[in-house]
Order: structure tokens, then C-alpha cells, then sequence
């Protein structure tokens, strides 16, 4: 048993740790920036971040040096999480391009797919969405809809998907559609790069509890998507999906990380938020319900210090992810729900009215909801722990 | 033995169910949180056409005369929908304690204006960084010939906008006293703060010198710590009644919507894992409604055990609500986590009564203290010496 | 709404009070009076206060006059159970005689069977059990295996039944077999009026997890019945079982009422139960915990008054009683597992060294495990609850 | 990184695990409730030649000079198999305090003794009615030329019939003073008590001007209550270790047995009641090991956040155990309710656990102090000095 980082690794962390200092926005680590509201702006502050990250390398470190990453060790890609958890960096605006398409592009892209693609992901020139979701298809990815019929060089491509991420700043979609009818369901998928800017493309926004807006429903009629934009081979698409999904290796690291970091801050709000003077954290029936959420997320951090050990020891990730997912998602609510309980009625107070951080514990509380249901509900997570780590029988209809 | 609402009861509960629901149910409450005030003010002078403001107003003061239990179903109604407003401030709170300490004069001014539906109460209780505990009222009132001058600010007040009247607790020589300030008192300054829940408004309100009549108190100087107390058991027992008919609507809602949904072939409600939390979601609130059933009927008759019931119901029904809305959100899924559909409005809702005058740890102390378990200290130390000598 | 109990009903009350308090072993009340631990003696024991109820009129009150009962209104059976918990009467030995067999005889028996076997129940001389339950058919009452063949005027009986109570004193077994085998599988049942003094019928005890022997198994080789012994319609077995089990009126209420007063101990036992000198009472924490169970209990009771004022009104029990059996059983195994964890280590001798109470808690801790598994679990009320209250579609396999 | 034991512990986790299957696992702690004592004392004399009882022990006292974490391999396999005895409390808490804080004399005594599987040591600690907090001690001894007389009871001591030693927290002088006591030593009365989880038993121990040595106090008198706390960082952190090895094992027959027991014509494995409620208990299971994990390496290296670290694992790791033995009994259904099978072996153990040398309210303020969140009180009254000035 060893906790310790290399000298190697200790001086990685120390590189991104002294580039973040120099690159983020002033004002960032002090929490007296405040980034543009308004939604065009919003996106071109993510790409602008995102070109900075990628012009110092730092966007993409576990492709290979030559599509400009830096071939980063696991480890490293741990580091780099808690780094970037450390200083609340900003979200990547291209996180599905860098993390999922570009992978699978070096994995399974023609070279021309290649050369046209991955420079402009790194750079975010391009972002990219993920088109999987179906209003019928939640977590039951074979149950896609979606159509793509040939047509000489051509798909044509209709049907709907939902809660597309980012597709508003989408320039283009890792797009999942049924080409032809298997006799199993997940039989006849194919993967296309379709290009979102094209009249047969419609999005939506879809509003969040929060008043956010993340997510996107995208309408495809008569969507077109040209052979070279196949990835993979026809009709082979739940194989070049499911590699996909097998590129996120670090799991669910950085919500984990962030986890450990919001626990901190928890204690921190019951010492200094007060009521009638005395600071919440004075009463012994606070402190005990803060040990119980400290336990729970140590156990959550340790519960993925042990899967990345066997990870590592393995070189892939296993199963036991879908207990990091369930447990991490799950305590991250009753967090959030603890730290509005916990400031009583002061704490129901919204945006700039708020008296503590701008509702940063009421904005996140309501996030949380989804935390559980995306990704693979908490009830999905546990049909996996049963069947796939227990071994206990398939659940019926499927 | 007769556990359940009278069929008069039912009647009422069903005319307002049916006004609700031709009125889209929650569809009132989106329209005050996009502000479209006259139809809200449109759909709560129907419901005061219907009788829900005159109900328990003694008659003589132009009201139906019924008792505490007849609000039952109607606060059951008004939590199914979610319906925006003061009803309960107003007609579990204000009636009440008005009736009760009020003098005749005050009630001769207040009932019949709040049987008409012309004025509404709404309570500005909460300070910046205090609690609802005794200490935490701090702002002040001192005594001016036949005025109290209030000075100092009262924050999160709900739904200043339809009210006419603040019940403001004040401190007057270092003791809690309850006066009734109208809104348009000149020295009463309102800002509107954004809520985490828009189906109620809030107004920071401050006092600044404002003179208000002294026949404006209600019951005599400093008892206001005892007639608030009052004042919260009415309250607290409709308000369990409120959360019940918001957890009717959520229990409901995601069994129809587990009927529907199919995933993996099979309509969700299939699924243990639904069918389950369903389950004991069923059951929490048929407790839930147990408990305010009983907390109510013990308002009306006053019985022995009336606090305790009063606290255990609140405490309950709430944290219930609070746990049912969440799973709500979870057998929706993706949808849920929307605005589009109502899940989040009855999340957001169940979190603004948790500990919305009082918090739920104050209702525990309360129930305890009533139950009186504790063994006097005096008597343990005497055991101890007599055990040790 | 109305909690008051009419003249008529007070009354009843005061006879039987009277009637327990001259009746009872001296010293009942008062906790003194041991009952025999040797199983025989313990047999005869519950025997005789069988038999002294019975001359009291008191051992079967819903009954008709003219079989030995009282008639009694379903406000009268409750008020039975409410004063039978409050002195904690010892244990009808004859319960399924009483409260299933008899009124199920009255409703279905043939006027033979009816004078044969009504007398003997009532009086407690002949005991008797159920025969349901199978090793494959726990909560699946249509999967029972066991058969009858017929052989002349016999049956010829085989299989084995599992959990069947006061077996070890029972002289007869209401028994289900199959007898043909129908299309559905609970069709080709019959049910069984079974002499247990036979050698085709061997009874071996369970021993449960806190000690006691309250269940057994039944191994039936070659037994034998007579047409005589058939109640209702040979392959009619499944309506007389279910009618059988819809006797049974008052539902929980009995362990509904045990819940109130086991509460009211428990408060009794942390004020008593002492640590350094201190009451257990004293601590914030446990009081807590305690308002947790009293809220729950009294949600118990009033869901359960909330159920029986429905029965009242539309004459018969509804399946809300599924809620009612859920609730009471889990609030009671909650609570006896809080009183057990509120002692400390001092809770955790047994029998005559326990501190408190023989291990009253202790005992009724382990026995309540099964309350939850009993009777139906807890899992099959929740699909009750979900499908036949909330309409939710069926579970596979059903 | 690397968060996991090392192949060394592993292997020699498979030494034992195979073992104590051959032995069918449960089976001696059944032969000890059926005072069986020689076929228990063979498998416990067997555990030693396998090198259980040396691991920890220094070379030069005849062990293996291994450290705290070679221990949990063997701790979980005890635990699994519910192995009777005093493993936990010999090695985890008697070798600890004896080499930290004996002499060399003492060490010279006791620790071969262990090692060699002589001598084991159980802890007389509980007195009638008191608690495990220092207050609780309440044995007095005098100090007499070289002796020590200890006068008083202590109860619930286990498996003395094991032990060779009892360790003795008693008062000298009103302060806490750890000391061994043999058995056998004159004055000292054994009665035996009747115990909630057969697997382990109780006694109840007289002294009667019992005379000892005073070299048989561990380190400087008074000094007990702090030599206690070091040795109670021990026994909990092996402790949670036991409780993971009794979860696995748990976790194991439960779905096992949801594979094979049938249902309306399903295995129950495959209705999501039983499945996901199998899911929780693995995570419940392997966030235990976590934490139990942790706990030992922060014991063994002394970090900074030992304390926390292995009140974390003792409070969730013993409160998992209860958890999952209940749950097991639920999925096993009405077998899991009798004696023939283990389920309820599980749940009494962990019931003894829960509160043994120290309980979980005691875990969560030590854990809450070390974390150090309060506030100290003077700078709050100096602060609302300040804001009300």
C-alpha cells in the first residue's frame, strides 16, 4: 500500500499546477471573475479557455504527442483532474471531441477523418456533441430510432435525439443511427461525424431545474451525412460506440475529486454561516450529520483509489466503476441536500440575493438531481453491480 | 371510531378539486412565477368565491363559522396544486390568532375583510442571519403616545405582492410583541430578492420609523412569544395538510408516468426498483395524511396531546415531501430534471417548508419538551449521591 | 372524525377487564408469574387458558351465539385485542382454530364437520394448524406441490409443508394439496380437515434464531384423509383458502397495538436503564431517535384506525391492510434493533443474566426478523401496494 | 499508487482462507457454542502454526516482525469465518500496548507467550451499569509494598476460558492504570453469563483483594487512559477489518443463495428488490474495505489523519456489518430466520461489535474532535462582543 506520487508524477502535477497559475483568468482562483452570462459569450469565453489549454498542451494529455497530447500516464491523467478540480477551472467546452471522438478517431478514423477532425478539436474550433439519447432510448442504448437510409454517397439521416450537451455550441455530432433492422436490437447501429450546421439539423434547448441550460433535444430531418463521414464500418455501430464509451478512462475521477473538495467547503459553510451568532457548526447534531458525509466521501475516494490500483495493475477499467458512479452520484446529492437543510431558511435565497456565494450550495443542490439519472441511472449502476460484479441473473427485457 | 373527513368535507374538497383542475392545476402557479399576476389574483378570487377564505371566520363576522378540521381538505387542495399565494398565513395563522387575542375591534376590522378575499395576511417574521427561535426576533419597536415606531428589516417575507397586512413580530421593551403593520405604512421600504423557489415571491422589508396605531397589537404587550406559539400550531397543522395534497399530486403523477414510460421493453413501473419506491412512497404518504388527519382533529378539540401531534405531523409531512419530491425527480428520469414538466416545482416547494417558520429541529425540541421525558435533573443527582454514599 | 368508543363498546371493554383481571394467573400482571419453559407443560399451560377463555365466552367473540361466540362487532374485536396486548394475555394456543378453521367451517363446513370439530376448537381440546407453506412455495401459495391422490373414500397424502405453527401440539392441520393438476396453477387444490395422530405424519421442529420453537416442518408420507375430511369442493381449494385467510378481519391490529405499548417501554426502559449514573433518557440524541419511533408507531396506529373506520363503512378489510402489515413490521423491527443498539454492551446478556427484563428486548429483537418475512414479505406487500393500489403493471413471473 | 495489499498478504490471506474452508469456515465458532472446546482449541492451535498469532510480534519475542497491515488479511478471514476467541483482542490490542508501552521485562514474558500461541489475553474492562468512557472505570486497586489489590467486578469479559491474561484498566489514586492480570491469580472469581451472541463467551469477573505484582502494570501508573486510546487505534482499526471479512462472507452466501432459491418461477436474484438491495450491500461491503484499508495504513504510518481515519472505518464498517446481516436474513426469507442456517450467527456478532470497548457515540465525538471543526467558544463571544457593539 503506497499513497505517494513519483518524483516524475509530483513534477507533471507541479507543470500544470504553476500553467493554470499563469493562464486562468485573472481574478479565477480568488472567485472575483465572473464569466459572461449571456450564452454567445459564454460559449466563446469556453473556446477561447479551451485554445489556451490546447496552445500549452494541456487540453488533450492522453493522445499521443504527435496529434499534439501529451501520451500522459493514468496517474497523470489523475493529477490532472485534481488539478483542475483544485482551481474550479472552467468546463471544456469540447469535452465529448476530446475525450471521446478524438480517441476513437485515432482508434478507428480513416487517416483523411484524421487529418480533417483532430486539430480542430484540440483547438476547439470544433466542438463536438454526442448523439445517442432518444426520447425513448434513456439508458437503453439499443433501442435507438434514429434513421439512415443510403442514398448513392449520401444518408439521410431522421429522428430525434435528446439531452445532447453542448449541441448549442455544436459544430458537429458523434450521431448513433439504425441503418438496418438486426435480428438482436443492437444489431444494424451505424456511427456518423455529422456536420450540425446544415439545415436538416434542429436545436432545441432543454431548460434544467436550475434555470441552466446544458442540454439540447436535436431534431434531425432529412439530416445528410456523406460516407466519409461513416466511422467504422456500417452497421457495426454498438462496437464503435461502446470503444467510445471505453475511452473515458479516469471513470467518474473528477466528480469524485470534486466531491472531496465540496465536503471541505461544506464544513466551511457550518463555520461560518450563523444563526443568531452562533456558527452552524457549534451544534453537536451538525457535526455529527458532517462526520457521516465525511466518511461517506472518504469512502467514495478510497472506493476509487482502489479501482484505479487495480486499473492500473490491469491496463483497463473494470466493472466496479459502476459502484464509483452510484456511490459518488448518490453522496453528492445528500451533500448538496445537507447543505440546504443545513442553513435553514436562509439558505432558499437565489442568484445575487443569496447571502452565501451567489447560491452556489442552492444551484448545485438542484444539479445534483441529474447526477443520478445521467450517465447511466443510480438503478442502472445497480443492475450492473448485480448481474455483471454479483453474477445474479438478467433483469427481465433484457 | 370515525377516522376520516366527514362527506361534507369531501364535497368541499371535491368543488375545489374540480375548479383546480379545470384550471390546469399547477398551471396557476407557473403563471406567478412568469408574473402574470391578474390571473393568479383571477383564480384566488374564485376559490374565495368557492368559500375557501370564509371557512373557519366565525359567522358573525361574515364567515361560514366551521372549525379547524373543515380546512383540511382545502389546504390538501391547495398543496396538490401547488396554488400560489397566502392561504395558509392568512386563514391557519392570521384568523387564528386574530380570533383568538384579538380584540373585537380587530376583529371586527380584520375577519370580514379576509372572508371577502379583499385582504390577505402575509408574515414578516425572519431577520437577516437569525433564527425563528425567541431570540431571534431582535428588531425593535418602542412605545410613542398611542404609536409604535418600528425600526429595522425583516427578510424572505413571502408574497408581499398579494397581501395587504404584515404580522411582524417586534421587540417592545426586550419582549416579543405581535403588531399588524399594513404594507402601505409610510417608513415601509420593499425590495424584492430572488428566491430558490418562484412560486412564492420575497420581499425584504424595511422599517424605517414606521408608526403604526397601537390598538395594531395583537393581545397585550410582550406576550407575543405565546400568542405566535398559537398561532404555529394552527399553522403547522395545515401546513402538514398542505404538504399531503402536494405529495397526493407527486404520488400520482410518477405512477401514471411508471405506467407509461417503457425502457428495456417494459413499462418502468415494472421494475421493482420503481414499483417499490413507489410503494413507499404510497405509504409515506397515506402516514403523512395520518398524521395530519390527527394533528388537526387534535387542534379542534384541543386535546392532551395536541403539541406533540401538531410537531410529529409537521415533521413528518415535510421531510416526506421532501423525500418525495426528490424520488419524483429520479423515476422521471431525464424529463424530470427539467422544467418543463412539474417535478422540480414541488422539490422546490418542499424545501421552502422545511423550515419555513421554524425549523424542523425546533419542531423535535418542541414535541420533546411536550411529551416530557426527561427525568429531572434534581431528581438524577439526588440518585447519584444517595447511590454513592 | 370521532376517536370516542359508544356506551355500548365501553361496556364491552369493562366486562372483559374485569373478566382478564379475575381470570389471569396470579401474578400476571404484575410480571411475577413464570410460564413453564418444559414444551409439555408450557402445551398444557396454553391449553387450560384456552379453555378458561372459552367458559368465559372469550376465546372466539366474532362467532355466532349458537356456536359459542359472541357475535361481536368488529369495534368489539379490536377492543378485544387492545386489552389482551395492554395485559400481555399469553398466547392463543388454538389461533388458527379460532380465527381461521372455525369461522371457515361455519361458512363452508358440512353440518357433520361443523359438530364434529366447532365444539373442540372453542375449547381448545383439539389444536390446530395450517398447512400451506412449502420449502418452494413461501409467498407462492400457487405453487404448492404437495398432493392427494384419491383411493376409494381416502386420499392418499404426500409432500411437505414448512412453517407451520403449533404444529408440535396440533391434533389437526387445515391442509392444502394439490389434486389435479389445472391449467392455471392454482387451480386443482383442495383443502384438507387432517388428523395429525397418524403415522403418515411426522413433525420435526424449527428452531428459530432466538431460540424458541414456535414453527416446524410437517413430512406427510402416505397420510390419509377422508372424504369427510374434504371442506368445500374437491379443486376448489384456492377460493376456500383465500376465504379462509379473509377471516382474519381485524387484520395487524393486534401487532399494531403491541407496537404502541412496546413503544411506550421503550421510552420506560431510557429512562431507567442507566449509564454512569445517567439515564439514557438524558441524552439529546437519543431522545431524538426516540421522537423518530413515536412518530412512526403513532403512524402506524392511525394508518391502521384510518383502515378499520374504511372497513367500517364498506363492511369489509381492504388492501390497504397491505400498508398496515408493511408499516407495523418494519417500525417494529426498527425499534427493537433501537433497543438494542440504546443499552450499549450491557444489552447483550441474555434470558436470566440480562440486566433489564429476562432480554425481553433481545428476544423480541431476534423475533423480529421474521415479522418482515412472515405473513407475507415485505417485498411481496410492496408489489401489492404497487399493483393493486397504485395500478402499476405486474412483476414478472406473476 | 497502489492501494491494495501486497501479494505477500494476499498469498497469505489464502493460506488461512484455505484453511478455515476446510474446517467449514462457521464451523468452530459452532463447535464453541456447542462447548466444543477442544475441537475450537485445535483450529485456534492450527490458526497459530499458520503463523496468525506471530505476524505482529517483534523477531527477537519469536514473531514475524510484521507490521499493523499484514494483520488485515487475517482479521477479515477471522471475521469471515467468525473464527472464536481472542485473535482481535490478543494481537490488536494486548501486543500493541505491550510493545509500546511494557518493559522489557514484560515484553520478554509475554509477547513469546503469544507467539508461541500459549497465552492469549482478554480485556476486563466493563463494570455493571458504567460505560467504556473514563468515567466508567470505577475498579479500585491499592497500592501495598510491591503489590497491587485490585477489589471490584467487571462483567461481560469474553472467552475467559480462552485467555490466559486478563487486561485490567482499574483506579489507583482516582487515575487509570492498566494492569495484566492472570486468570488464575487467588481472589479472582469467574462466573459465567449467559450472552446474546453465543459465539461468544461471557463472564463475569470478581476480584477479591486480588494481589499483583506491580511490574504487571503496563507503563507509568495513571497513565492508563491514554495507553488505552493507543491500543483501542489498534483493535478498531483490525476490527473494521473483521467486519469487512464478516460482510464478504455476507455478501457471498446472499447471492449465492438469490442464484439458487426460486420464486414464482424466477431465481429471487433476478427481481430488483433483491438485486439492488445485493448491489447496496457490495458497496456498503467495499466502501468498508476502503475504509478499513486506509484505516490500517495511517495506523502503520502514523499519518496525520490515523485518528479520523480509523473512526471512520470502525463507526461505517460495524454499522455496515449490522446492516447486512439484517438484510440477509430478509433475502434468505424464512430459512434465514431459523438456527440451521448462519444468517443469524451474522447478525449477533455484529450486534456484539456495535458497542464492544467503546461505543459508536463514542467513535463519533473522537473522530469529530481530531477533525477539530468546532469553532473554539471564546472567539465566538468575542465576535458577538464585537457585532453588537
Amino acid at each position: 500500500m503506497d499513497f505517494s506520487y513519483t518524483a516524475q508524477e509530483e513534477q507533471f502535477r507541479m507543470e500544470l499546477r504553476s500553467w493554470l497559475e499563469a493562464n486562468l483568468p485573472e481574478g479565477w482562483v480568488e472567485g472575483t471573475f465572473e464569466m459572461p452570462e449571456e450564452q454567445a459569450a459564454y460559449g466563446q469565453f469556453l473556446r477561447d479557455w479551451q485554445k489556451q489549454l490546447s496552445d500549452g498542451r494541456w487540453a488533450a494529455i492522453a493522445w499521443p504527442e504527435k496529434y499534439g497530447g501529451r501520451n500522459a500516464t493514468l496517474m497523470e491523467e489523475i493529477i490532472y483532474h485534481q488539478e483542475m478540480v483544485r482551481v474550479k477551472a472552467p468546463p471544456l467546452v469540447n469535452y465529448v471531441g476530446l475525450h471521446m471522438v478524438g480517441p476513437t478517431l485515432i482508434q478507428s478514423g480513416t487517416p483523411e477523418q484524421q487529418e480533417k477532425y483532430i486539430p480542430k478539436i484540440l483547438s476547439g474550433e470544433e466542438v463536438w456533441c454526442q448523439g445517442y439519447s432518444e426520447p425513448n432510448a434513456g439508458s437503453d442504448l439499443a433501442a435507438v430510432q434514429t434513421t439512415a437510409v443510403k442514398d448513392g454517397e449520401k444518408w439521410i439521416i431522421n429522428g430525434q435525439k435528446i439531452w445532447t450537451s453542448f449541441a448549442h455550441f455544436g459544430d458537429r455530432c458523434f450521431l448513433v443511427a439504425r441503418t438496418s433492422k438486426g435480428e438482436k436490437k443492437h444489431h444494424g447501429l451505424t456511427c456518423f461525424l455529422l456536420d450540425m450546421n446544415q439545415p436538416g439539423v434542429e436545436v432545441r434547448p432543454i431548460i434544467q431545474m436550475d434555470g441552466e441550460h446544458d442540454f439540447n433535444e436535436v431534431y434531425l430531418t432529412d439530416a445528410v451525412a456523406y460516407d466519409s463521414e461513416v466511422i467504422g464500418h456500417v452497421d457495426d455501430g454498438w462496437r464503435v460506440t461502446i470503444s467510445l464509451l471505453m475511452h473515458e478512462r479516469t471513470g467518474i475521477g473528477a466528480q469524485v475529486f470534486s466531491l472531496e473538495q465540496q465536503f471541505s467547503e461544506l464544513v466551511g459553510l457550518a463555520q461560518t454561516v450563523k444563526e443568531d451568532d452562533i456558527p452552524l457548526i457549534q451544534k453537536a447534531e451538525v457535526r455529527k450529520r458532517m462526520l457521516d458525509l465525511y466518511i461517506k466521501s472518504r469512502g467514495s475516494l478510497l472506493n476509487y483509489y482502489r479501482n484505479l490500483t487495480k486499473q492500473l495493475k490491469v491496463g483497463h477499467p473494470g466493472v466496479e466503476g459502476s459502484m464509483d458512479k452510484l456511490f459518488v452520484s448518490e453522496v453528492t446529492k445528500e451533500l448538496f441536500s445537507e447543505a440546504i437543510s443545513l442553513q435553514g431558511q436562509q439558505g432558499l435565497l437565489w442568484k445575487d440575493d443569496a447571502v452565501y456565494g451567489n447560491s452556489y450550495w442552492q444551484r448545485n443542490y438542484l444539479y445534483s438531481f441529474g447526477q443520478t439519472i445521467g450517465g447511466g441511472t443510480s438503478e442502472i449502476q445497480k443492475n450492473t453491480i448485480g448481474e455483471r460484479i454479483l453474477g445474479l441473473p438478467k433483469d427481465v427485457g433484457r | 371510531m370515525d377516522f376520516s373527513l366527514s362527506q361534507e368535507q369531501e364535497m368541499f374538497r371535491e368543488y375545489v378539486r374540480k375548479y383546480l383542475t379545470d384550471m390546469e392545476q399547477t398551471k396557476v402557479a407557473r403563471d406567478y412565477i412568469d408574473n402574470k399576476i391578474e390571473q393568479v389574483k383571477t383564480v384566488l378570487s374564485e376559490l374565495h368565491e368557492l368559500g375557501c377564505t370564509q371557512l373557519n371566520i366565525p359567522e358573525q363576522y361574515d364567515g361560514m363559522g366551521l372549525g379547524k378540521l373543515d380546512l383540511v381538505p382545502i389546504m390538501e387542495e391547495m398543496g396538490r396544486a401547488l396554488v400560489p399565494g397566502l392561504h395558509l398565513e392568512t386563514s391557519a395563522f392570521a384568523v387564528p390568532i386574530i380570533e383568538q387575542f384579538g380584540t373585537s375591534e380587530q376583529k371586527a376590522m380584520y375577519l370580514p375583510q379576509i372572508a371577502s378575499g379583499e385582504a390577505s395576511f402575509t408574515i414578516a417574521w425572519l431577520e437577516p442571519g437569525r433564527s425563528y427561535k425567541q431570540q431571534g426576533i431582535q428588531v425593535k419597536a418602542t412605545l410613542k403616545n398611542e404609536t409604535v415606531v418600528i425600526n429595522g428589516v425583516k427578510t424572505q417575507v413571502p408574497d408581499v405582492g398579494l397581501a395587504q397586512y404584515l404580522i411582524v413580530p417586534v421587540l417592545i421593551n426586550d419582549e416579543v410583541t405581535v403588531v399588524i403593520v399594513d404594507k402601505s405604512t409610510s417608513g415601509t421600504t420593499l425590495r424584492d430578492q430572488k428566491g430558490f423557489d418562484e412560486t412564492r415571491k420575497l420581499t425584504e422589508v424595511t422599517f424605517d420609523k414606521v408608526e403604526v396605531p397601537v390598538n395594531e397589537i395583537i393581545g397585550p404587550i410582550g406576550d407575543g412569544w405565546s400568542i405566535i406559539q398559537e398561532g404555529l400550531l394552527s399553522y403547522n397543522a395545515a401546513l402538514s395538510s398542505v404538504a399531503v395534497g402536494a405529495m397526493e399530486h407527486i404520488v400520482e403523477m410518477a405512477s401514471e408516468y411508471a405506467k407509461i414510460r417503457e425502457q428495456f421493453g417494459n413499462p418502468i413501473g415494472r421494475f421493482q426498483a420503481i414499483k417499490h419506491r413507489l410503494a413507499d412512497m404510497k405509504l409515506d404518504l397515506e402516514t403523512a395524511r395520518s398524521l395530519s388527519y390527527y394533528a388537526n382533529w387534535a387542534l379542534e378539540t384541543a386535546a392532551e396531546d395536541r403539541i406533540e401531534a401538531i410537531c410529529s405531523a409537521r415533521i413528518f409531512a415535510t421531510q416526506a415531501f421532501i423525500r418525495l419530491s426528490a424520488h419524483n425527480i429520479q423515476i422521471h428520469g431525464g424529463i424530470g430534471f427539467t422544467e418543463e414538466i412539474d417535478c422540480h416545482l414541488f422539490v422546490k416547494r418542499a424545501r421552502f417548508y422545511e423550515n419555513y417558520l421554524g425549523s424542523i429541529e425546533q419542531y423535535y425540541e418542541q414535541a420533546i419538551e411536550s411529551l416530557n421525558w426527561e427525568i429531572p435533573k434534581k431528581l438524577i443527582e439526588k440518585e447519584i449521591i444517595l447511590s454513592t454514599q
